[in-house]
């Protein structure tokens, strides 16, 4: 893997700090002492994760590689290497901005589109981004409904959120553009499991690329940190 | 055994100036309602019998950590989410106990920023307003197994249910020890204020090797990347199984708890494993020893572990 | 080992899913967090944040009150963004 | 101008500084803290890069300060209070309970380091897990030989304790944890062949003569494993540490099922760094080392004249460098002294 | 991915393999990536060459069998002149093509090097 060094931007780091408003801060006193990847539970499942190189690759502002990886999506969030870190990098806001980096660069959105359905329907519908319906068909008939299980708890058999609320909530997603973000990216229907067959279970599994976001063209991500050995099956 | 004599990480400090209020805003989880409504009927007893009344406000929303940090909602969207749900509990001049990591590390986090930094505010604030809302910043924000500890002593006094002979493994999650790691009244390495809890209500600790690792979720990998989710999932499951064999996984989280227990449905289905271990949260362990109904537990909304909690509660007298 | 990673298929095709420079992806990465964190109220903003108002005043009358009493506060930062799009401001402190 | 000098600390450096002051018939008092000399190197078991015995070398010196009639050694005394100026202070000293007023025309001051007890590090669970220990509690156990019960296990040894760590320890480096960690491995290969050991190293700094050989030595003749990566955790499976690092050559993480964990925790002050430079009136820096006059140009001179520093007290140093300073404190106290 | 590491050198096949075929000074190596910089090939290979060494010595034997730098190698040596320990690369890399020969595992990658493409007719052995 060649590194095109010429094709860095190293004052991309530098000028990205102050614009973050203070969410990004500390990478460029890291020790590349590797205390982080060592517990860290996605590198140990994934072939070719590595926080230290996502550090390393940001300060040095090799933001190419960073932006179009697969890796960078494989971020697990439990902030266990901000709990080691001996000079307390954040990693996992770094991995949050640089998400947002990468998405403006057509890169991740056939992961973020399935997860837009819970800001859409769940979250701006009805003011909870779980919903209590079950698509796990065992759970289904094993468990019985939510709602009775509520009741015998003595709670009413749905959370209510006041409609005053959801107006609030819609308000404020649309005065800061969350909303028209998501009608963009048009979230990933999902299907009843109980009915479920081959075609559909195909259809539901691939991740194929919205066409365009807004007037960003997407892209497939690359494995960027390493050959994915036993990995590639997947990507 | 665990060893607590030995080393106690937790930070007397930081316990020290938590607050036992009368009244406490109670912030709603959105897991928590509508996936295991027994922990947020647990909490609304144990609080209450703990003298502390609970508020709870039918114009909380979901906290918008999940959609944030998903990247489906940038964080200049959230913030003033956030702002408006904090600026509720300041009408009633509460502080904020929330049940969920996820929820604590964002309101905390981005409640911290907001005070921070004043144009951030004014800006938040000039949305508010429109709606007739207004965020002071003045709310701090708990995490209940903060509270609980703190109520550690009330806790002994109203122990109904001593859980004899039950043996209690831990996890404590990643967001509160972990990413709080400057708020959080214990140390991220080795935690043991639930051990001295458990303790109190007569129960007995095991350990096991994988206690400090995460539960798998990965936040949304169990919804992208599901087969590197039950892979972290297994490994962290079979570590319980095998090395503990607990009657009961204590959890401070309830995304914690809905992954550890449908992953075991999961994990028999894909992968055949076999795998029979109740996960209930830090709430419905407190409501189990201070002696609160079966209906009220609502362990039946759990899907892992259902023989192993038959076994277990009927040696504490509960036929279940 | 899938088709996809064989020789070179990362180098050639990563380099070229982005069209520009090293520089120029970090300017336009930098133009959008600029955007996205931006706090000033400038005309354009203000006018995409009309729908969003209007959706609320339609859901009720209570809400429109709270419009009504946000108006007062709202008037001095229309004529800022009004005067700053349409430059009206003296031109020195706007360095124009 | 007084004919005495006030040696602060019997330790390697302070040992040699009174040695060199008596053979110039200038008259010393030795005031040690325990009841013994030799400060630190009382616990080594073997020196580097020669690997020779260290407790025979300590007790030649210790031997050179005892039958010395000009040094007057003070056991479990410290200093109380000092006024005066250079050439004649004057110095109370608390020997046993009943205080001693001297009168010295130069003090050196040779108090030494101790190793940090690395309790914050929770994640390598020092006091908590019984096979973790410190690099000093290892050398007294190969000293008495505990170390043989650890044949064919794997024995692994952490870089970097509380040293370059900005949280919780000091950003400073040791200067000599990479070299004694290789002495350690070596000794273990030499007292018990069949064990492995395994260094988890960020980047091997041999700081001194013959040391970057000594640590390839042991890495190629005695096949000691070196991993570049810092230890993340140290987790306690049923009988055995779960070791858990990253092996960042390769970029891959990697575990290891460890039955002894040695943690080269950092070389900090004294903890009566700050109140004893108070009393002499001599500034530190921040971390509580003393502060020398000029770094480059006057290592061995204090902040206050006639105020003398020497060994590890100013800064991690190996005993060599300990010796040549408490040598060089001695010859520059001898312009105050009559 | 994780790997674990501890169990002794002995039932490293691959380290075995390399020590009999008479490089031993496999645990000199600096890792100070000499070789790789001169190297012309090294932009096609997928590990660097002091990767290959380092995973040799822990034993991920999957992970260098299936790597493409054992086929691309040009195997011109120019590494073994540059190297501060003289570690003779070429060797190594000849040692693992005959294991992963014996092993069965295709060459993922299309630029083999034609030097070890074995020809039908051609009687001359690999390398030499």
């Amino acid at each position: 893997m060649l590194e095109k060094a010429n094709d860095w931007s190293d004052t991309f780091y530098d000028k990205w700090k102050p614009i973050a408003m203070g969410f990004v801060n500390g990478a460029e006193k890291c020790l590349q002492c590797g205390k982080c990847t060592g517990q860290c539970p996605a590198a140990a499942v994934n072939p070719s994760y590595n926080p230290r190189k996502i550090i390393y690759d940001l300060v040095n502002g090799n933001i190419k590689r960073v932006l179009s990886s697969v890796e960078l999506w494989q971020c697990f969030f439990c902030s266990g290497c901000f709990a080691t870190c001996p000079v307390d990098i954040n990693f996992p806001f770094f991995v949050f901005m640089l998400r947002l980096g990468a998405m403006s660069q057509g890169f991740g959105w056939e992961d973020v589109k399935q997860l837009e359905k819970y800001a859409e329907k769940d979250y701006l519908q009805d003011g909870i981004t779980v919903s209590p319906e079950e698509r796990n068909p065992y759970v289904i008939e094993e468990r019985g409904d939510i709602a009775d299980i509520r009741q015998k708890a003595g709670m009413p058999r749905q959370r209510e959120v006041s409609d005053e609320a959801i107006a609030e909530i819609n308000m404020i997603s649309d005065l800061s553009g969350m909303t028209n973000f998501m009608k963009k990216i048009g979230g990933v229907e999902l299907y009843d499991c109980s009915k479920c067959t081959p075609k559909i279970e195909e259809k539901c599994k691939s991740k194929e690329l919205p066409k365009k976001v807004g007037n960003v063209k997407t892209h497939y991500r690359f494995y960027n940190y390493g050959v994915p050995i036993g990995g590639a099956d997947n990507a | 055994m665990h060893k607590l004599d030995k080393l106690s990480g937790i930070r007397e400090e930081i316990v020290a100036d938590i607050p036992i209020p009368e009244e406490i805003f109670y912030f709603q989880s959105c897991v928590a309602s509508n996936k295991y409504p027994g922990i947020e009927s647990c909490t609304l007893d144990v609080l209450n019998k703990l003298g502390v009344k609970p508020f709870v406000s039918e114009d909380q929303t979901c906290c918008g950590g999940f959609v944030t940090f998903a990247n489906v909602a940038a964080p200049t969207a959230s913030m003033p989410a956030v702002a408006r749900n904090i600026s509720l509990a300041e009408e009633e001049g509460l502080d904020i106990c929330a049940v969920c990591n996820g929820c604590w590390t964002f309101l905390n986090e981005f409640g911290h920023f907001m005070n921070g930094n004043d144009e951030v505010k004014e800006s938040v604030n000039m949305m508010l307003n429109m709606m007739g809302r207004e965020y002071k910043g003045e709310s701090n924000i708990f995490h209940i197994g903060a509270m609980l500890y703190k109520l550690k002593d009330r806790i002994a006094e109203n122990v109904e249910r001593p859980l004899e002979g039950l043996k209690f493994a831990t996890h404590y999650g990643c967001h509160y020890l972990g990413g709080g790691k400057y708020g959080a009244i214990d140390d991220a390495q080795h935690p043991s204020f639930i051990q001295e809890l458990v303790e109190i209500m007569g129960g007995e600790n095991v350990d096991y090797t994988a206690s400090g690792e995460c539960c798998g979720t990965g936040f949304t990998q169990v919804i992208n990347d599901k087969e590197k989710s039950l892979d972290h999932s297994q490994m962290k499951l079979e570590s319980v199984r095998d090395e503990a064999d607990p009657d009961f996984v204590i959890v401070l989280c309830p995304y914690c708890l809905s992954q550890l227990d449908r992953m075991q449905q999961q994990l028999d289905y894909r992968r055949d494993v076999k795998l029979d271990i109740p996960i209930i949260h830090i709430t419905q362990l407190a409501g189990l020893a201070l002696g609160l109904p079966k209906e009220r537990l609502a362990f039946d909304a759990h899907i892992g572990g259902q023989d192993r909690f038959k076994k277990a509660l009927n040696k504490i007298g509960i036929d279940y | 080992m899938d088709e996809k990673y064989k020789d070179g298929y990362v180098e050639k095709n990563y380099m070229e899913a982005f069209d520009g420079s090293g520089e120029e992806i970090g300017e336009e990465v930098l133009n959008y967090f600029e955007e996205l964190f931006s706090l000033e109220m400038p005309l354009g903003r203000m006018m995409k944040m009309m729908p969003g108002m209007f959706k609320y005043a339609k859901r009720g009358k209570k809400y429109r009150k709270n419009l009504m009493n946000f108006a007062p506060e709202m008037m001095p930062m229309m004529k800022d963004a009004i005067k700053d799009a349409v430059g009206l401001g003296n031109k020195e402190e706007r360095g124009v | 101008m007084s004919k005495k000098a006030l040696v602060i600390g019997g330790g390697i450096a302070g040992i040699n500084a009174a040695v060199e002051l008596a053979n110039n018939d200038k008259l010393v008092i030795l005031v040690e803290k325990n009841g013994e000399l030799g400060g630190n190197v009382n616990d080594m078991a073997a020196t580097f890069p020669e690997l020779d015995e260290a407790q025979p070398l300590l007790d030649e010196q210790k031997s050179k300060v005892e039958d010395n009639e000009n040094i007057d050694i003070k056991f479990n005394s410290e200093v109380i209070s000092v006024s005066g100026k250079a050439g004649d202070f004057k110095v109370e000293i608390n020997e046993d309970g009943n205080t001693v007023a001297e009168e010295v025309g130069a003090i050196i001051v040779a108090t030494g380091f101790n190793y940090m007890e690395p309790n914050d590090y929770s994640e390598y669970g020092y006091s908590r897990l019984d096979n973790v220990v410190t690099s000093q509690e290892y050398e007294r156990m190969v000293m008495n030989g505990d170390i043989k019960k650890y044949s064919n296990s794997n024995v692994v040894f952490v870089h970097c304790v509380g040293s370059r760590d900005r949280v919780k320890g000091y950003r400073y480096c040791s200067k000599i944890c990479c070299t004694y960690s290789a002495k350690h491995a070596l000794l273990l290969k030499q007292e018990v062949p069949s064990a492995n050991a395994f260094v988890f190293y960020i980047d091997i700094r041999a700081l001194g003569k013959g040391y970057e050989e000594f640590i390839r030595d042991a890495i190629e003749d005695y096949g000691v494993r070196y991993i570049r990566g810092r230890v993340s955790k140290v987790i306690n499976k049923e009988d055995t540490l779960l070791v858990k690092a990253e092996n960042s050559l390769i970029g891959n993480p990697v575990e290891l099922n460890a039955d002894l964990v040695v943690l080269a925790s950092a070389m900090e002050p004294q903890k009566d760094s700050k109140e004893l430079a108070e009393i002499l009136g001599i500034e530190t820096d921040d971390y509580g080392f003393y502060k020398e006059a000029q770094s480059n140009m006057e290592p061995v001179k204090s902040s206050k004249e006639g105020i003398f520093l020497a060994g590890s007290c100013t800064a991690p140093l190996e005993i060599r460098e300990s010796v040549a300073m408490g040598k060089a404190a001695a010859s520059e106290s001898l312009s105050f002294l009559g | 991915m994780l790997y674990k590491i501890g169990s002794d050198q002995k039932k490293n096949r691959i380290l075995q393999k390399i020590k009999s075929s008479g490089n031993d000074n496999l645990n000199q190596c600096l890792q100070c990536y000499k070789c790789g910089g001169m190297c012309q090939k090294s932009d096609k290979f997928d590990y660097t060459p002091r990767q290959i060494l380092e995973q040799i010595i822990d034993g991920l034997e999957e992970s260098i069998l299936n790597s493409r730098a054992i086929w691309i190698c040009e195997t011109c040596n120019e590494c073994k002149i540059d190297c501060p320990v003289a570690i003779n690369f070429k060797k190594i890399m000849a040692s693992l093509r005959e294991i992963a020969r014996e092993e069965g595992i295709e060459p993922n990658t299309e630029e083999v090097n034609r030097k070890f493409v074995k020809k039908a007719h051609c009687p001359k052995k690999e390398d030499d």
